[in-house]
């Protein structure tokens, strides 16, 4: 180059102004949307009673007795009233939301994890390579979720890991077709184009240019799997495909509490309800997240 | 017409082709209202233990010099439901269908849930149109017992199915199965019920056979419909909406719920016993007696019966203490924890090194009463003696069927314990086959691989007594000593609770497993 | 029609990977696949002679194959368990199950389309609020819960409704009369939650996103009136709300073990939860084949729905 | 690094890019097998030169292939046959690999907000491509600053920002500054300011000039507006159907087009006179489908002048180094005798 | 045919307010064309759409007074607005493709909106729809009744949009760009075709545009717009040849005439006003080389100079 540069002469140029990240942007948007704080709230204060149950819980959650069977809410020394074996309910749903939360959310993370490798490495190859991958994703994808989870755990048998594994399998096909389409979508892009034009190898310009794009959609995509994934772990407890007794577990719980219906009827709606609130929790956060996302770019 | 809608614990219908599964609740659905069998129970009545009477056998003998051979003279004049008559040659055949692998209509399907249930019956043997011999491998004074069993199917009316089977289909084995298989939905057996419709899975219609033989069973309900439905909630739901009016084995929960809409809730102790059944294979841990001692003091029997809403008789053995077999055990089964606590230390435990054990449940099933809650309260009171339980839960058969094959088969999943609950009205099932070396896996039911000569010889003497009273004496030892040697932890015996709507009359719950039906009525 | 049979050409190589994935449940399933048949005192002799029935000692593949032709010919099997033929099983619990799933599904996209519209058309109001936290109730209730809660109040309390069963003398003779249809009002409305929450969230956001569209503004400024407005808004929503509905109708078939656990509604469900619980391994992998095939043959349906009723989708 | 100029290889006389008979069809794939159903006929076979220091111009419709060119220039897709010559060198050869002609090819998209990454910032977006080929991210840094500068962005106000906080215009600043990073030779912009507004047009057109002067650029610009063409461009090259119609001088183009179409387009523009406006249009319908053009010379059947041998015979690209022609009618009906519409045009220029 | 007064158009979203357009007025003959050109963001498109009241009535605020054909627009109740729309005036816009409903055919859409505004049956209706995709040189119009919308070229879709427009016979077209999206050689067709209908119709017509080479082919009066004002109005002829705003100037100056080859073009300074936070006087004062203090602080006055030649500037003497 003719124009000789001298190399410092914009460096010297005062501290850059920066915008917000993306990411703080819709992590402030998503501030704004009460519904969606409320809910992570909720999840937080949830998170935290079952992290912590094994110090903040009232009472001992595998101590039965008979004489304390089924006793209505408010009773004193089981405030959410208590199983039909007598164990503290309360406790019991603090350490139960331990199992329940991590029955539905490792599968979401580990399918996330797994499924947007093979969606974005399909959908960055395309032709041949997508094809084929897809149309395997396709197979896995003709069963419906619910029938696929329960006849994977229902074939491996009863247990923690193996209800983990199969709903790891359930959830992998979905996102890998949601982070192909989003991979295909964002590949086609110009600014692709201009990333390759630079002469950049596919390596750089996935890590560079399409992760930074397609990590966000895929991961609202999994964040609304969660509240999927709770309901679906949850039912398979309460099948008896999941976790087995004496472990507490809402699925579970639920199933137990069955016949105590006709004589405390609040007390065997509690898992059924926490199941509940945890999945709509997740929902309304992965709704707000969502539109905090969609910030106009 | 008059219905009577029931709800099994089943989760499907029993099979309906003679020999039924699903345990005795099979039996007591699908075998005694469709079949009879040689030999009958007496369930005319709610007192005193339930005794034998004639069934399609007027009247039975061992032979004198020869003490592995019985002859039955059969019942005169007996039809089956396709108009077929019942004779020397229909029970050759019926003992054929699991006894003769030769026989063409041999079914190995319906051997599993009979062989065991008869381990010494061999072979019959017409000797004119109503008189039979039956021989067994060894003498056996339980035969009978055993022979309520064994429910007679119309070889008629299965030659006609059979010779429906499409000719393509060639393979001899798979003729006689898809035989069965039609012959299960449109069986003829002489009982005083007729299989009427049959939606699997779903709902048995029986209606009543007004031909019956016995005139005290000619059934006075026109129309029976057989509902499985495995979850008590739901059977309780049923009865509660109107949908059924007999639901077996309500959830204690409900119990007031259901007595408060005028329902009523019946129940007999019966001759039964839900245990753990242990393990005496390499490295379980209950080869120690005094481990098997702690266990049975642990348990709180009382507290379970109150949790159950009183719908438990609290096990001191095998049999209760007013029977012919209760034989005054040195070891007496109660609470007493400490004392449990006590004999763990001296075998090693402590509550920093318990003993871990694994335990095969069913999640519900025939006779199991309320196995979750019960296990897992169970599971509580030995945790308070050091031993640290884990649950496999099995479907009630699959634990059924590995309960055959014993604790070393991989179906035990590596349990130490089983928890199948049982009948205990004969001296074979009640004891014989839980502690005999014949009975080992795969024969009968010692699913714990228990092995002693002592009780053998006092099964041998036992079963080689033909007179009741030696009999029976024999018998009170062998359960003194099954009780002090503890292969079992004994819990509960059943009440068989069931809840009628009160336009169900005539209910009689004798003091049996079983229930007759044909003798009840609806208003 | 004709891009019916090409799409369906093309769908045969997911068939056979359902139904080989069908077929290999039972290898990845631990035990013996004969435990529930073999009798007790089972010979060896006897042991191998229904391991040659049932072609377990040949390899794996060619028992695929023969399994895979005696599917296509309607042949499934025999149950391990109960020793009946697991086609007419399986045909009977599939028209059961499409009776609960559709009425399901016909409830949930009415209640979900019609909230979907209201807050759609209302978007960002006081309407569309509520609309959005009835919708969002849909897909988080677990309906296994809401059934038990249903049955508790309709059946139990008020007894107004049967609890379980599909009807008075089973589901063989099922009429749509009341004397049926009121064994499938509870089950029917449990599930249709989950359709009407999936539904109403889709049609809120093709409404929302069809209203920002330019030709509306074209469709007012041609003086159309507010209900020939709309019909035009339905008629583009149309398609993919179809879609999902069907999509829906799929997942509802396969997926109501929960329901049909609850309510004993003699479905597929209720069928694959024996077979799981008694190792029914030709019932088992009979049941899935049926579904997963039903599946793929109705999301074909859908498309071909979809592309006739979209015009822009090519035909080609 | 910011001194490691390309260096001019062939001399002034030797053309920066020659492009040899490049030829590229879309295939049309049924969805089912994935069978080829036909072939959308994007670049039908184009020769031309782009020689230093000029800056050349694309015009035609919609849909003839301007783009579809560019993107084979910039080697995004490959061409099914034919060559690209940079500076003597052939593209993709030993001692021209890949990666060393993409350094010195940049180009600017019409679309100035898909050819930036919304998730990074401007300073990134600029400073990305010099990173990718080694300059340290602190220097890399530092030119993209430095280069913002120069496209009239104020680094210490824009360097930080994501691309929709900024205007259209600006937005296709920071896209010319990014074609800039590598320091490229040849920039080709594919209608770099059709989507802008008038007076923002003006504005980057300057910087465009300016740009090329300070850095000894060629440009390649395609664009639809005829009057921006006649500004900028030294040459113009006129597209129909994935064919070179018409190449030349851009005074001899606009003054004395020779080909029917070339004629055509230019008095479609507006006259910008209210006393004699456009009575009759230039040319009736719309362009044709390039999946199955006409035969013969394609635009024969829009051609006011057209004879029958149009129909027939493939019109050759002839004429002197200053301007050439594919028309039978100039050409003396020079052409291919055996229209296949399915073979590549054999036209050459000389 | 077209009275508008002192219009002012203003949204409220999310706590801001946006003037959009502040004190329009226009008037336009019967059989009259005004092309309205000004920059992105000028106002033009929601000027034109407020004629019809197509904001959504929640978030905008129209104030002053519209008159088409007799009808005060604003008083109307949105019953009588619905009837209005299309059968008095009608529009077309800039992208027929967004603009046609994509499940409907060309035909059914035509015939929809004949049927809306007159009693016809069916087969009636498509006769009219037949002669109005003629009366637009649509090839084969028989069949191209049927097509979709993305089955057709973009030219034939905007003839389709404008025989759309025309089907109800309106007396007012309101025109969006509609060749902006189009190529050079399909616009001037459009163009051609859109001055012939007028001359037929006795259409007035609204022609909003950023082209002045487009303005030229059809308009009779140009309205130039500047941050939603009207800063000078006149005869084609007029401004072409005599523009007295000094934005309207720069406009014509950035633009092809002003092109010569080397030379560097002529710019406007600065960039659009903001609308939330519109300047106190005159809106193009921060970028005009020439504002003074007045311009800054006070709005100025539409002036005539001279015949049909109006500006509001206070520097044009
Ligand atoms: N990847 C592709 N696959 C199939 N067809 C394509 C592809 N890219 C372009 N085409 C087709 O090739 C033809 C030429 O396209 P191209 O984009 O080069 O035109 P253009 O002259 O740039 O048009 P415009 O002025 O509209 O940008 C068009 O018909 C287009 O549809
Ligand atoms: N519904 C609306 N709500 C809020 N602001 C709006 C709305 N419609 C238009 N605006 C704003 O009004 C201003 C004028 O927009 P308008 O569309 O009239 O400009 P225009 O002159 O037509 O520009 P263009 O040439 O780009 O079409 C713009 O700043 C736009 O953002
Ligand atoms: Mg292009
Ligand atoms: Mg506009």
């Amino acid at each position: 180059m003719t124009t000789a540069i001298t190399a410092n002469s914009h460096v010297a140029s005062p501290a850059i102004e920066r915008s917000p990240g993306y990411w703080k942007q819709v992590f402030s948007k998503l501030l704004r949307n009460r519904l969606a704080v409320a809910a992570a709230i909720v999840l937080l204060i949830l998170f935290i009673l079952a992290i912590f149950a094994p110090w903040l819980m009232p009472g001992d959650p595998y101590k039965s007795s008979i004489m304390t069977r089924l006793k209505p809410i408010g009773t004193e020394n089981f405030p959410l009233g208590s199983d039909e074996l007598g164990r503290d309910m309360l406790s019991r749903l603090m350490l139960g939301g331990r199992l329940s939360l991590f029955m539905g959310i490792t599968p979401v993370i580990i399918a996330f994890a797994i499924g947007s490798a093979i969606g974005i490495f399909a959908g960055f190859a395309g032709g041949l390579t997508n094809s084929l991958i897809m149309r395997f994703i396709d197979i896995l994808y003709a069963f419906p979720s619910v029938l696929l989870a329960i006849a994977l755990s229902g074939t491996l048998g009863a247990g923690i890991g193996n209800s983990l594994l199969s709903l790891t399998i359930v959830f992998i096909p979905q996102i890998v077709r949601v982070a192909e389409s989003v991979t295909t979508q964002v590949r086609t892009q110009e600014f692709v184009e201009a990333a390759r034009a630079s002469g950049a190898s596919s390596y750089k310009i996935v890590t560079a240019q399409i992760l930074n794009n397609v990590l966000g959609p895929i991961f609202v995509f999994a964040t609304s799997l969660i509240s999927v994934s709770m309901i679906l772990a949850s039912g398979l407890s309460f099948l008896g495909l999941g976790v087995k007794p004496p472990e507490p577990e809402w699925g579970l719980m639920l199933n137990t509490l069955r016949t105590a219906i006709y004589v405390q009827p609040w007390v065997a709606a509690l898992p059924g309800l926490m199941i509940f609130i945890t999945s709509i929790s997740f929902n309304l956060l992965a709704d707000g997240l969502r539109q905090s996302m969609e910030i106009k770019d | 017409a008059s219905v009577l809608r029931i709800a099994m614990t089943a989760a499907d219908i029993p099979r309906t082709l003679g020999q039924p599964d699903q345990g005795f609740e099979g039996n007591r659905f699908t075998g005694i209202p469709m079949y009879d069998a040689l030999v009958h129970w007496d369930l005319s009545s709610d007192k005193g233990p339930t005794p034998l009477t004639p069934g399609l056998a007027t009247e039975w003998q061992v032979v004198d010099n020869d003490k592995t051979k019985w002859i039955f003279k059969l019942r005169p004049g007996v039809k089956f439901h396709d108009g077929s008559p019942f004779n020397a040659d229909a029970v050759v055949w019926n003992v054929d269908k699991v006894l003769n692998k030769e026989a063409k209509h041999y079914d190995p399907s319906q051997i599993g849930v009979t062989a065991s249930r008869m381990p010494t019956l061999r072979s019959a043997r017409k000797i004119d149109d109503l008189t039979i011999e039956i021989t067994s491998s060894e003498p056996d004074s339980f035969l009978p017992y055993n022979l309520t069993n064994l429910f007679m199917v119309s070889p008629t009316q299965w030659e006609s199915k059979y010779s429906q089977v499409p000719a393509a289909v060639k393979d001899p084995l798979e003729r006689s199965k898809q035989a069965w298989t039609a012959f299960a939905s449109n069986p003829a057996g002489t009982g005083p019920f007729k299989l009427a419709k049959l939606v699997p899975r779903e709902r048995l219609e029986l209606e009543k056979n007004s031909e019956y033989w016995n005139p005290a069973r000619v059934p006075k309900i026109d129309k029976v419909v057989m509902i499985p439905m495995p979850e008590a909630s739901a059977r309780t739901a049923a009865l509660l909406s109107g949908q059924v009016d007999w639901i077996e084995a309500p959830s204690p929960d409900a119990l007031e719920a259901i007595k408060g809409r005028g329902n009523i809730i019946y129940s007999n102790a019966q001759p039964h016993i839900w245990p753990w059944q242990l393990s005496f294979a390499e490295g379980s841990p209950w080869l120690d007696k005094r481990v098997r001692h702690a266990a049975n003091l642990c348990i709180d029997r009382s507290g379970m019966k109150s949790m159950l809403g009183g719908l438990m008789s609290e096990a001191s053995g095998i049999t209760s203490k007013d029977s012919p077999w209760w034989g005054n055990p040195s070891f007496e089964i109660k609470y007493d924890a400490d004392a449990g606590r006590k004999l763990m230390t001296e075998a090693g435990y402590s509550v920093a090194k318990p003993m871990k054990v694994k335990t095969q449940i069913s999640a519900s099933g025939s006779g199991q009463m309320q196995p979750l809650p019960m296990n897992e309260y169970i599971q509580q009171n030995l945790k308070e003696c050091f031993i640290d339980v884990e649950f496999d839960v099995v479907e009630w058969n699959t634990l059924f069927t590995s309960w055959r094959l014993g604790a070393k088969d991989p179906g035990a999943h590596g349990a130490h314990a089983t928890n199948v609950s049982a009948a205990a009205m004969d001296p074979f099932f009640a004891m014989v086959r839980f502690v005999s070396s014949k009975a080992l896996p795969p024969v009968s039911n010692n699913w714990g691989l228990f092995q002693s000569a002592e009780f053998d010889e006092i099964i041998t003497a036992a079963r080689t007594s033909f007179e009741p009273e030696a009999r029976d004496a024999e018998l009170a030892k062998l359960h003194a000593r099954i009780v002090e040697e503890a292969p079992f932890i004994f819990v509960a015996h059943d009440v068989g609770p069931r809840a009628m709507s009160p336009k169900v009359k005539g209910v009689v719950q004798p003091k049996s497993w079983f229930i007759d039906i044909a003798t009840m009525s609806m208003e | 029609m004709q891009y019916f049979l090409r799409r369906l050409v093309y769908s045969l190589p997911i068939l056979l990977g359902v139904a080989f994935l069908c077929f290999s449940l039972i290898f990845i399933a631990p035990g013996d696949p004969l435990v529930s048949v073999l009798p007790a005192d089972a010979s060896e002799q006897l042991r191998q002679q229904l391991i040659a029935l049932y072609g377990f000692d040949k390899p794996f593949l060619t028992q695929f194959w023969s399994w895979l032709l005696r599917a296509l010919q309607g042949d499934l099997g025999t149950s391990i368990a109960t020793n009946r033929p697991v086609m007419p099983e399986v045909v009977n619990a599939v028209v059961n199950s499409i009776r609960l799933a559709l009425l399901a599904t016909l409830l949930g996209f009415t209640a979900g389309a019609l909230l979907g519209f209201l807050s759609g058309y209302f978007r960002n109001t006081f309407i569309d609020r509520i609309a959005s936290i009835v919708s969002v109730f849909g897909v988080s209730i677990p309906h296994y819960w809401l059934g038990m809660v249903l049955v508790i109040v309709f059946s139990v309390f008020l007894n107004w409704l049967p609890a379980t069963g599909a009807g008075d003398s089973g589901s063989g003779d099922w009429a749509w009369d009341w004397a049926h249809v009121k064994y499938i009002i509870l089950p029917a409305v449990t599930m249709s939650v989950i359709p009407m929450g999936i539904v109403a969230r889709t049609v809120r956001a093709l409404v929302a996103d069809i209203l920002s569209n330019e030709f509306i503004v074209g469709l007012k400024a041609r003086g159309l009136s507010l209900p020939a407005i709309f019909r035009h808004v339905v008629k583009n929503v149309a398609p993919t709300a179809l879609s999902v509905m069907g999509l829906q109708l799929g997942y509802l078939l396969g997926g109501s073990i929960l329901i049909e656990t609850v309510f004993s509604w003699p479905g597929t469900g209720f069928l694959l939860n024996s077979a799981i619980f008694q190792r029914d391994f030709p019932l088992l992998q009979g049941t899935i084949l049926i579904l997963a095939v039903f599946f793929v043959l109705l999301n074909l349906v859908v498309d071909t729905m979809q592309t006739f009723l979209d015009p822009r989708i090519q035909r080609g | 690094m910011f001194d490691r100029s390309p260096k001019d290889v062939g001399g002034p006389a030797q053309p920066l890019l020659i492009v040899k008979d490049v030829l590229k069809h879309f295939p049309l794939r049924s969805p089912i097998l994935g069978r080829k159903t036909g072939a959308v006929k994007a670049v039908d076979g184009v020769n031309f030169e782009v020689f230093k220091h000029e800056t050349l111009g694309i015009v035609g419709e919609s849909g003839c292939g301007k783009s579809t060119t560019a993107r084979l220039l910039m080697q995004l897709i490959g061409q099914d046959t034919g060559e690209l010559i940079f500076d003597g060198q052939v593209v993709g050869s030993p001692r021209l690999p890949m990666t060393e002609f993409r350094r010195q090819v940049q180009m600017v998209f019409q679309d100035s907000y898909s050819s930036l990454n919304p998730r990074m910032t401007i300073e990134e977006i600029i400073s990305f491509a010099p990173i990718v080929h080694g300059v340290p991210k602190y220097i890399a840094l530092e030119r993209a600053h430095y280069l913002l500068n120069k496209v009239g962005l104020d680094p210490v106000r824009f360097a930080g920002r994501y691309p929709h906080e900024l205007s259209g215009g600006q937005r296709q600043r920071v896209n010319i500054a990014r074609a800039l990073a590598l320091r490229p030779r040849l920039i080709i912009l594919d209608e770099a300011v059709s989507a802008l507004d008038k007076s923002v047009e003006a504005q980057v057109l300057n910087l465009l000039s300016d740009l090329k002067k300070e850095f000894n650029l060629t440009f390649i610009f395609i664009s639809h507006d005829l009057s921006v063409v006649e500004y900028l461009c030294d040459r113009v090259m006129v597209m129909y159907l994935g064919k070179v119609a018409e190449i030349g001088k851009a005074g001899t183009i606009f003054k004395h087009p020779a080909h029917p179409y070339t004629k055509a387009l230019l008095s479609s523009m507006p006259s910008m006179d209210p006393d004699s406006r456009t009575l009759e249009p230039p040319l009736a319908g719309d362009p044709p489908n390039p999946i199955n053009p006409p035969s013969g010379c394609t635009f024969h059947p829009r051609c006011k002048e057209a004879e029958s041998i149009c129909s027939v015979n493939i019109p050759l690209l002839l004429g002197n180094a200053q301007h050439q022609v594919a028309c039978l009618l100039v050409n003396d009906k020079v052409g291919m005798s055996t229209p296949d519409a399915s073979r590549p045009s054999m036209a050459r220029a000389k | 045919m077209i009275d508008v007064r002192d219009l002012h158009v203003t949204f409220t979203r999310a706590n801001k307010t946006i003037q959009a357009v502040n004190g329009v007025s226009l008037a336009v003959k019967q059989g009259e064309a005004l092309a309205l050109i000004g920059e992105s963001g000028s106002g033009k498109s929601v000027t034109l759409r407020a004629l019809m009241r197509l904001h959504p009535a929640g978030q905008t605020k129209i104030q002053g007074l519209i008159e088409i054909g007799g009808h005060d627009v604003l008083g109307m109740s949105e019953k009588e607005v619905q009837k209005f729309r299309g059968k008095q005036a009608a529009m077309i816009f800039q992208e027929p493709l967004l603009a046609l409903d994509p499940v409907y055919t060309v035909g059914q859409q035509i015939i929809e909106c004949i049927r809306r505004h007159k009693p016809v049956s069916k087969a009636d209706a498509r006769q009219i729809a037949l002669r109005a995709l003629e009366a637009v040189r649509i090839p084969s119009p028989e069949k191209r009744l049927a097509s979709y919308p993305h089955e057709m070229s973009g030219g034939m879709r905007q003839r389709a949009m404008i025989a759309l427009a025309l089907c109800a016979d309106p007396q007012v077209l309101l025109a969006d760009e509609p060749t902006t999206a189009l190529d050079a050689t399909v616009q001037i067709q459009v163009l051609i075709l859109m001055r012939d209908l007028q001359k037929k119709l006795g259409l007035s017509i609204i022609f909003v545009t950023h082209d002045i080479g487009a303005a030229v082919e059809i308009a009779d009066r140009v309205a130039v717009m500047y941050g939603g004002r009207i800063v000078e109005e006149g005869t084609i002829g007029s401004i072409m040849k005599d523009a007295r705003h000094p934005y309207t100037k720069a406009l014509l100056k950035s633009r092809q005439h002003g092109m010569a080859r080397g030379k560097p073009l002529d710019v406007i300074s600065g960039s659009p006003p903001d609308l939330s936070n519109l300047p106190g006087g005159c809106t193009f004062a921060p970028r005009c080389a020439f504002a003074n203090d007045q311009c800054q602080s006070h709005i100025p006055e539409r002036r005539q100079v001279g015949s049909h030649h109006f500006v509001s500037c206070f520097l044009v003497s």
